[in-house]
């Protein structure tokens, strides 16, 4: 019976509650990128439904429900009715692992839902899974501009899931560990956040993780002004939403995992100093969440700034750049750590 | 490779398996229009271009030759529809020539004023949508807010924003309303620091140089061999400008340089524009200063009759050398009328520019050459 | 009982996603089973405590093989040929021989089971978190030279695929 | 009770099913997947075994493994588009240069 209630019950209703937040999260996150890229423009952004526009996110989900799904008469029916799917849960996957408060929190059950001891490495496995909603989305429609986002997305999102792994590792040798609550231990421990030992290692994971979630300036697969939408041009209704929705919770999954690995996940800032002690008024999991909406207005002001990379440049800044400085990374790190530890 | 009118796809081309053809248009986000581009790809890279152009053919030119001089002037609002102003000029001087009328110095004065406001907003419109299909959406809106200031500008003065049917032959329809010069100087103090705005996030930024140079280079040679005006020209390092070269209107009278670019290159041509818009600016303010008074009508005949003969009258449109050759057999109607449009010249151009780049580069220089459809159909 | 479960579930998944894979008239509709029988291998692994080999099941082969088959797939158009029949000529004689290859390899591992210690499951194999330690540590001391010569191996398929799919260099 | 033969057997079936894939399909790219099928069949078998006798050397060989099938899989699908470029098919059967 015990068993039950600690491998079934209390995860399940850990999932319930993350999904629902992640969900809530991502309609809000769809409103906050609106509002925040509206006020860079100097516009006011969603207004009309409810105050200053608090309700957009239902009326725009209603709305993508309600939408006629179109299947074009050419396409793979299965493969395309399916690849939204394939790339909506691999993006919900990975918080599974991903830790929002400490070990000891809700009752001792922990701020997460799982703590694996491969949980990092898990992570960057799943979400290398989305791909594959994507690619196989942009075959289906049988199409040609999707054809060539899904061809693209392939070569991108697989280039710079290896210089992402080489960034990641650099934190791998400071923390000794796979598993993310650990990680975030590890901080506690040492006092500092990684992200002042592996500054570079950050810089190149995150620069990363907007290519892999196709965010501008990398934007390249769905390119609406050269792709029409990429691999997403012949979806609509609620099967583009699915795609949507994917994007926004890979944005917060990057985000999440950057906070994890480099901005000591749920502790509070100099969580060794005592005298921010009074810092502790703010629970771990909000310091989490407002580590991640830092991160989350990065994204949306780096989509407001900047131009759109070419193909080849991505390439190009994704294998001479990013791989070399990472793999660069990996071995200073270790030689310091050999030589004075 | 031959294709017939309606650019079917042959099957030869299809099943080779290095090679893609792939419609960009008229039903696409980034062709400014109607236009549509036949690419030949090889992976992403461009072998072969094809322009299938004519679906906004409204034949504005055989329309003209059938209706009255005077109402002809509507009709090229809509040609360059985001540069009715210049076209209307055009036009109107064309037909003035024709009748030997000289209009009064503040209609010169008034019509160089706004036509270099409608340059202005012509550049701002291509500025915005340039920068967008390369994917900075925010100088989009930058832009377009100026923009909105030059329409209500137009609008106070002609009554519309759009399709404005700005002059009239012999002179012009209303005097400024009261104020209007404020109006138009409180715009002209501001817009130099808004060009600067859209400078801070484009000139300098690593993205937007890695996307604009070296793309689409065109050497001065080739781009006069190609017939091919405006900043396009400019841009390749060729100083010709018709404002200089045969001055109309008042352009005689004024101060302004004409920006030259290097290399021919996308880079280039976007900052001989900006340089442009500075330099429109420095016109405008020319002409608030000096704005001469007195009457706003020549003396021009009620029924417009023009002589017999062959006219051909050009001005310095936001996008180039923009041309109206009439004939007439002396009745109240031409017997022909021609347009040189800029941007259809222009458009040649493309197939040389684009072969060897990636699709977005065909984006990039799609929006380079400024093209409007309207023009290019007519 | 739990064990079972899972074991027979996973198989289940396994095989049937398999045969999916040898019978589906599509090469992507394949590629996409394939896919689903590779995600059954990792849980099979997850259960048998090799929790490293299933991350980088998942990462390579799906996020990164898989990847590529698709890749080639899309970019040699295989629809065209979907009318054709799947199967060669000597088909059937293949599956008989195949089956009778099956029926011997199973008939030696149930009659020979019995060499194995198969009595009790044993004990965690290694407990939590150091499965990645340990096999990295086996990686990187007794088996460094079959290390080294995979990565050299895999150098050499690099520049192989470079050299083979590149139209001039 | 799961015990390690559970485990031999499904890799058999497994490799047999791959085996049956190679010698029947025509799609070259599908005989590729089946070799795939084939390799992660020895997987579990390593697997299992390491599992039985607490040793981790069957997972390092299976780590070996997959590093070998992404190399032959690069190589293989470079194959492919070299022969699909010069002729236009990837039917097996098609391919028949050697034979008599």
């Amino acid at each position: 019976m015990n068993i039950l209630v600690n491998y079934v019950v209390i995860p399940l209703v850990k999932i319930v509650v993350i999904v629902a937040i992640l969900s809530g999260g991502i309609a809000y996150l769809t409103l906050m990128e609106r509002k925040v890229i509206a006020r860079l423009q100097h516009r006011l952004g969603p207004m009309r439904v409810g105050w200053h526009g608090i309700l957009q996110p239902i009326a725009d989900g209603l709305k993508f429900i309600i939408k006629e799904d179109i299947i074009p008469i050419k396409a793979d029916r299965f493969v395309f009715t399916i690849a939204p799917g394939i790339s909506l849960v691999p993006a919900f996957i990975v918080f599974s692992v991903i830790p929002f408060g400490p070990p000891d929190s809700l009752w001792g059950t922990g701020g997460y839902v799982t703590d694996v001891n491969i949980a990092l490495l898990f992570a960057v496995a799943v979400s290398s899974v989305g791909v594959l909603g994507v690619i196989l989305g942009g075959w289906a429609s049988n199409s040609k501009y999707p054809l060539l986002g899904a061809l693209r997305s392939s070569a991108q999102m697989v280039s710079y899931e290896v210089a992402m792994g080489f960034g990641i590792i650099g934190v791998l040798l400071v923390a000794n560990s796979l598993s993310l609550v650990e990680i975030v231990e590890k901080q506690r421990s040492m006092g500092v956040w990684f992200f002042f030992v592996q500054p570079i290692a950050f810089l190149i994971y995150y620069f990363c993780g907007m290519a892999e979630t196709n965010r501008l300036p990398f934007d390249l697969p769905e390119a609406e002004t050269e792709l029409v939408g990429g691999f997403h041009t012949e979806y609509s209704g609620f099967r583009f939403s699915l795609f949507f929705i994917a994007e926004y919770a890979n944005m917060i999954t990057v985000s999440s995992l950057a906070v994890t690995l480099f901005f000591g996940g749920w502790l509070r800032p100099f969580s060794s100093v005592a005298a921010l002690s009074f810092l502790d008024i703010i629970p771990p999991p909000l310091w989490f969440v407002i580590k991640v909406l830092i991160f989350l207005y990065i994204f949306i002001w780096v989509r407001g700034t900047l131009p759109r990379f070419r193909f080849d440049q991505l390439m190009r800044i994704g294998w001479k750049v990013f791989l070399p400085v990472a793999m660069a990374n990996v071995m200073v790190t270790g030689a310091i750590l050999l030589k004075f530890l | 490779m031959e294709h017939d009118i309606f650019g079917a796809i042959d099957e030869k081309t299809v099943l080779d398996a290095n090679q893609v053809v792939i419609n960009m248009g008229p039903q696409h986000p980034s062709t400014h229009g109607v236009l549509r581009v036949k690419l030949t790809l090889d992976g992403e890279r461009v072998i072969d271009t094809d322009c299938i152009i004519g679906y906004l053919h409204r034949g504005t030119e055989k329309i003209v030759e059938n209706r009255p001089y005077a109402a002809g002037v509507p009709y090229f609002d809509r040609t360059d529809y985001v540069a009715a102003v210049s076209n209307n000029l055009g036009y109107v001087e064309c037909v003035e020539k024709m009748l030997g009328v000289e209009v009064p110095p503040r209609v010169q004065y008034i019509r160089t004023m706004m036509t270099e406001f409608q340059r202005i907003a012509s550049h701002l419109l291509w500025l915005g949508t340039h920068a967008l299909d390369i994917g900075a959406m925010t100088v989009f809106l930058y832009a377009f807010r100026e923009r909105e200031e030059i329409l209500k500008l137009f609008e106070a003065l002609f009554g519309a924003r759009l399709t404005i049917h700005a002059f009239r032959i012999g002179g012009l329809w209303q005097d400024l309303p009261v104020g209007f010069l404020d109006a138009c100087r409180r715009f002209s103090d501001t817009i130099g620091e808004h060009i600067n705005e859209y400078e801070g996030l484009l000139t300098n930024n690593r993205i937007w140089l890695e996307r604009t140079r070296d793309i689409g280079v065109i050497s001065a040679q080739d781009a006069i061999d190609l017939g091919l005006t405006g900043p396009v020209l400019r841009g390749s390092g060729v100083n010709y400008d018709v404002r200089k070269a045969r001055p109309y209107s008042a352009y005689a009278d004024f101060d302004f340089d004409i920006p030259l670019g290097v290399h021919g290159d996308t880079y280039d041509r976007y900052l001989v524009r900006i340089e442009e818009m500075r330099q429109s600016n420095r016109i405008i303010q020319q002409c608030i200063t000096r704005m001469p008074t007195g009457p706003i009508r020549a003396k021009a005949p009620r029924v417009i009759k023009p002589p017999v003969g062959e006219y051909y009258h050009s001005v310095e449109g936001p996008k180039g050398e923009l041309g109206y050759y009439i004939v007439s057999e002396g009745k109240t109607s031409p017997y022909r009328v021609r347009i040189r449009p800029p941007t259809f010249i222009n458009l040649q151009a493309l197939k040389k520019l684009v072969k060897g780049h990636l699709v977005a580069d065909v984006v990039a220089i799609i929006g380079t050459l400024d093209i409007v459809l309207g023009e290019i159909d007519r | 009982m739990i064990d079972q479960i899972i074991f027979y579930t996973l198989a289940f998944i396994i095989v049937a996603m398999s045969l999916m894979v040898i019978l589906a008239r599509n090469a992507v509709r394949s590629a996409l089973y394939l896919i689903s029988a590779l995600l059954g291998f990792a849980a099979l692994y997850i259960r048998l405590q090799a929790e490293l080999l299933a991350g980088v099941q998942i990462l390579v082969y799906v996020g990164g093989i898989m990847v590529l088959f698709l890749f080639v797939i899309m970019l040699v158009s295989v629809r065209t040929m979907e009318h054709q029949a799947r199967q060669t000529r000597q088909w059937k004689a293949a599956v008989v021989i195949a089956l009778g290859v099956a029926a011997e390899l199973i008939y030696l591992i149930v009659r020979g089971g019995s060499i194995f210690v198969t009595k009790q499951p044993p004990d965690a194999l290694l407990t939590k978190s150091q499965n990645t330690q340990v096999v990295g540590e086996a990686l990187y001391s007794t088996y460094l030279l079959p290390f080294e010569i995979a990565s050299v191996l895999l150098l050499v398929a690099m520049i192989g695929a470079v050299v083979l799919a590149k139209k001039k260099i | 009770m799961i015990t390690t033969n559970h485990y031999l057997v499904l890799a058999a079936i497994v490799f047999t099913i791959g085996v049956i894939g190679v010698l029947t399909r025509r799609n070259i790219l599908i005989i590729f997947m089946s070799i795939e099928l084939i390799l992660n069949s020895v997987n579990i078998n390593l697997v299992a075994f390491s599992y039985l006798l607490k040793n981790v050397v069957g997972q390092v060989f299976a780590i070996f493994v997959i590093t070998v099938a992404a190399a032959e899989a690069a190589i293989g699908l470079g194959i492919i588009i070299a022969l699909f470029r010069n002729k236009e098919t990837i039917q097996a059967d098609e391919i028949d240069l050697l034979k008599w």
